[in-house]
């Protein structure tokens, strides 16, 4: 199969897993609209960076990996921690800064991961992943194992060095690794046409000798089939996939952004295309699911997401001096 | 005469010298976007609009903007760099170190860089990443002239001394200084605004000053730790111990002579940074000192660094890594009891 | 006119501009080797990378650039500083660490350099010396000037991130520079085919949107054309291009290196390809020059480079103090 | 026993590693090409044909394969990653800094980093971009383990360490101590080959050594350094000066104790390193013993270094840059007259 170059046709799957595919999309979504909030009426601490708009990616990108597939992730990580499998609890937990946090509150949002779900601890360097995910799939390959690495960068990080280098090295040795950029057309306040000279950020990958597909990022579906088509590359032995995720970031870029730089029409049209609503649109009209029982899955996810709430804020906050442990070994 | 927060007045100060020297110029990413930020904390704001042709905007190129500006500067340009948090000069550090610093004397002393990097500093909520000191690092990049300005007054003239300057000069801004406002604000953020004189002042690199006199122990500390420090040194007033803050305002060239005349005078030194306490700027000056005013001490150099591991994230956790005046005030009382 | 496109065909040129082309080559040639001896015989310090083989690089492409045109160089500087201009004498005087060196004895052969002939300290950081070029591009852009800057970097090079970083930024401010690949075959050690999965070095050109050429790098006059071609380009204000030369190092990579590493067959027929006996075959076959002439040229250049040794070697050393001064102005 | 070079012993240290531990591998700039010269000094030469899958060659990429030997490491396997030259960390630094250093804390101490980086260091005329002592600056990276060998005998034990570690360790190699043989061999080196136990010993990270006792003044010195102590100490014998020689061996963790011990005794203290002597590790040991030892202090601790300079090419400039026997006999006669 060649990735992305299918049609929209979710027919073919089981209810229930295009249902898992959009409850998952709807909890990265609460997550992040309640961590706003929170993080704007300064109960949170810290800064965020939110996945909001590109919800399609994560969930479609690991639902065709395996719990002992690994991910990097970025600076916007709590898409991908949900998806990967993190719960909601242990994020926020961490997001607080409390040492039942996944990363006991030492990481905070831009480092949250947790090895035993597949997520290294998420790098806020951008394109520092890269090379790590490479290397993640060299050991695979050493050993023999069947797994894969998926490194999740913005467009931004394609023009970093790390990217470079460690995107030739995975193409050099066929390594089982799929680069994902989440191309939501900026990085930071800066559009992705002043910093790369490219029809497609996917016409990079020629210049690795890789195969390269630009995939509309709103479309769950035709995430996880682009996803799934480089897994099978990848388990196959037949090196990396790069993947460009084409989507938008309905939200600011971190903290209290108003996105001045964005157009608005831009904006406009965006959040029409935005991956949740569409999704559940075609579920409803194909008759997998009812308005109504939509509306109970945002119930029962909201309800799941205010416990973990709670629980963050009700659990103890770290001895100062916790600090000290941890460093080595 | 206006007050000026440190952002403010370096967004001033740019805007002057690149009206007054059209060889300046500004580079760095998501510096010049119209309905952008003006870089991560605010100093670039509105820049784009006056000199829309100097401010390059540029990819998440740490390494290449940095030899970019190089380059420019080796033609005669003048670039004024901009990392957004200082940490990401570990993906430049080869252009800094390599290149950058050692350039000019690699040519026998016979090419002028006028290149000046500015790079925010300091740990404030974000974790690791986020939060690095490299001043300390940078000590060991020979050819950089390091400047650490602790106010909005000496913002301003250090950054001018830095763009008049025909050597690379990096300078440290501390985040919680910056006194950024609206959505960029911060956290546990200080006032460091000054009143900003009209006329064309510059703080002359390698230039320290008394920020308080006191007569029983010197205190040095830059950046936020000097604010830590004229906070210990109240603290201690009222318990009898009279202390002379010391901003040395730039690492590279020190102002050993300011020192040494002050810890001679008090004959006692606590030297306070913030980032680890291995490799840090806190020994040097400890050993210098040490060296010069062996016989005019009467207690050992005591030391309030960052304990020797990241930044961590909970805010507990970042309070205990970062110095505050209570450790500097513990370290002046074990000083002057001795 | 696309670089590299055209025939190999100097009769269109002047006799002397081809003769000057030859005389740099041999120049450059006969540098090398006197120094190679100077430093096997234990009379020269330091370590050494020559230039051996790859003559029609450096010579083809200087000479269509002018004196306030800039490069910058490598590890592998010699040849590319003699044909930028800078003397034999200079450049020796440089390699026995001697104040009156281009670079007071500071620099060494692997930051030789002269901003007056246009060169900057060579950088011995592989990939190290793209951002600068570009910089250097920026500035002629900047300023309206009709300069153009030209970075020489080695196969190896392309897989350094800054060359990455470098290139991108070349490529999205169409900026007069030119990135110049000599791909000799090898990284140090390590053969090109280990280290990039394309058919030639200069496809990478394509995931910048650049345009990239391949050039029969020990053919001085394809080089000069391809050369001629992208300056026009640049200063035009058309942008970037990136040549890669191929070519093959017929001497060590550096100090005494037996080169046990290339295969055998691959280093004889390397030599029967070799730029300088070549264009001299090529000159005496269309009588522009006899073969007598030829040793003539040879006879000259050996005498100016063994007066140069002779001036480096009385020069007097420097004070070691002299280590102090020429931090900073 | 045999007697082995530097390069020698831990060449044969890493075989027999890798066959000890299958997880064990080796990944790097020309270190697996047959028919060359196993790295920049010979140190892997001819592993790749033992374990031609366990020796990763790469592309020039200091920052990717530092990262990818990372991913490995996370994954379990363990790493001994190669820099020709310490200088090309500087193109490796984020992922050194940021992500090796930082990543098993900002896990919350919940992953294992088995990562080792081995890097040549030292002045050796190359020129200035292969010539820096990066040891000072990265003891502002903490999470490094560091590791300097003088010997191979501690080569082989401070390897053998390093592998074994659950940690990231970085092992800094003379360019003049390798003792590398043929093509490869340097001007200027001197002999610091070792009868090599059979027996498999580690020398612990953090352990200090007396190398030759004394009771007037301490020395510290690391690698090259530590030579050129023991000449020192040879000299001033004849002045009827007794010089205590420390070789630290590991600069973090630090033996503390040893030299406190010793400082304590002789009461006098010299320490010599290699690289600029601003925020240098000189300046970190005499801070620390000038706080420790204070009172039994009987003179001035002094540092010996290299000047604030990028390292010059010429011969003589560069033997003035880096410190030798002499500076050091200087520095102890000032110490030892006071
Ligand atoms: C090396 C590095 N440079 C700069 C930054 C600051 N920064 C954080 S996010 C960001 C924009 C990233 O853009 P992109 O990769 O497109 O990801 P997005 O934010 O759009 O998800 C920047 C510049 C950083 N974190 N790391
Ligand atoms: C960043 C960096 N990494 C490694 C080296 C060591 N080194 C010097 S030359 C060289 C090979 C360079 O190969 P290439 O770019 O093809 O140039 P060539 O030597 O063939 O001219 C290497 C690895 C270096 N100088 N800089
Ligand atoms: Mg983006
Ligand atoms: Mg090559």
């Amino acid at each position: 199969m060649t990735p992305g170059k299918e049609e929209y046709m979710p027919s073919k799957y089981e209810p229930t897993f295009l249902l898992d595919l959009y409850r998952k999309m709807v909890l990265i979504r609460q997550f992040e609209d309640r961590v706003k909030f929170l993080f704007l009426e300064g109960i949170m601490p810290g800064t965020i960076h939110q996945y909001q708009g590109q919800e399609a990616i994560a969930a479609g990108v690991c639902a065709a990996l395996n719990t002992d597939d690994i991910i990097t992730s970025t600076h916007r990580p709590h898409g991908h921690a949900l998806a990967k499998g993190l719960s909601a609890e242990s994020l926020l937990h961490e997001l607080f800064g409390k040492p039942s946090g996944c990363c006991c509150g030492k990481g905070g949002s831009m480092h949250v991961g947790d090895l035993e779900k597949g997520m290294l601890p998420a790098i806020a360097i951008v394109g520092g992943g890269v090379p790590i995910a490479t290397g993640c799939a060299l050991a695979f390959k050493m050993r023999g194992e069947k797994r894969v690495a998926v490194s999740f960068s913005g467009d931004g990080a394609v023009n970093e060095g790390a990217f470079h280098e460690g995107v030739n090295m995975g193409a050099i040795w066929d390594l089982p690794v799929i680069y994902v950029i989440e191309n939501n057309l900026y990085s930071a306040s800066t559009p992705i046409a002043d910093t790369v000279k490219l029809e497609k950020v996917s016409d990079r990958a020629a210049g690795y000798g890789i195969p390269g597909v630009t995939v509309d990022g709103n479309d769950v579906v035709a995430m996880y089939e682009a996803a799934r088509g480089a897994v099978e590359r990848a388990r196959n032995g037949e090196g990396p996939t790069l993947i460009e995720a084409v989507t938008y970031r309905i939200t600011g870029h971190s903290r209290r952004d108003p996105c001045n730089y964005q157009p608005k029409e831009q904006r406009r049209e965006a959040r029409k295309r935005e991956p949740i609503r569409r999704f559940a649109r075609y579920l409803v009209e194909k008759g997998l699911v009812t308005e109504a029982e939509l509306d109970m899955f945002r119930e029962e996810i909201d309800a799941e997401i205010e416990r973990a709430v709670e629980s963050a804020q009700a659990a103890p906050d770290p001895a100062p001096e916790f600090a000290l442990e941890g460093l080595w070994a | 005469m206006a007050r000026l927060s440190i952002a403010e007045a370096l967004r001033q100060t740019l805007r002057e010298e690149m009206n007054r020297d059209e060889r300046v110029f500004c580079i760095g990413e998501d510096i010049a976007i119209p309905g952008g930020w003006g870089g991560a904390f605010t100093v670039t704001l509105g820049l784009e609009e006056d000199f829309k042709d100097r401010m390059i905007n540029t990819p998440i190129s740490e390494a290449g903007f940095t030899g970019v500006a190089l380059g420019a500067a080796l033609m005669g340009l003048r670039p004024v760099a901009d990392v957004q948090y200082g940490d990401f000069l570990l993906c430049a550090m080869d252009q800094m170190v390599n290149q950058v610093a050692k350039m000019r004397y690699m040519s026998g002393g016979k090419i002028k860089v006028p290149f000046v990097m500015r790079a925010p500093t300091g740990a404030t909520g974000r974790g690791t990443q986020h939060a690095q000191n490299l001043e300390s690092m940078f000590l060991q990049a020979p050819g950089f002239k390091i400047a650490c300005p602790a106010t909005a007054y000496d913002a301003v003239g250090l950054l001018r001394a830095a763009i008049r300057d025909d050597n690379p000069v990096l300078l440290f801004e501390h985040k919680l200084l910056y006194g950024s406002k609206g959505a960029r604000a911060e956290t546990g953020a200080m006032d460091a605004s000054s009143e900003i004189p009209e006329e064309d002042y510059v703080v002359p690199l390698g230039k320290g000053i008394v920020r308080r006199e006191g007569s029983d122990i010197t205190v040095i500390a830059p950046l936020l730790m000097m604010h830590r420090a004229l906070e210990a040194a109240e603290i201690l007033a009222d318990e009898g111990v009279s202390v002379e803050v010391i901003d040395p305002r730039s690492l590279v060239p020190f102002d050993w002579e300011l020192v040494e005349t002050s810890v001679r005078k008090t004959g006692r030194l606590v030297v306070a940074q913030e980032g680890p306490l291995r490799g840090g700027l806190c020994g040097d000056i400890a050993a210098e000192m040490g060296e010069r005013c062996f016989d005019a001490l009467k207690a050992p150099v005591l030391r309030v660094a960052s304990p020797d591991i990241p930044a961590p994230f909970a805010p507990a956790m970042e309070a205990f890594y970062r110095p505050d005046a209570a450790r500097i005030v513990d370290a002046v009382r074990k000083t002057v009891k001795d």
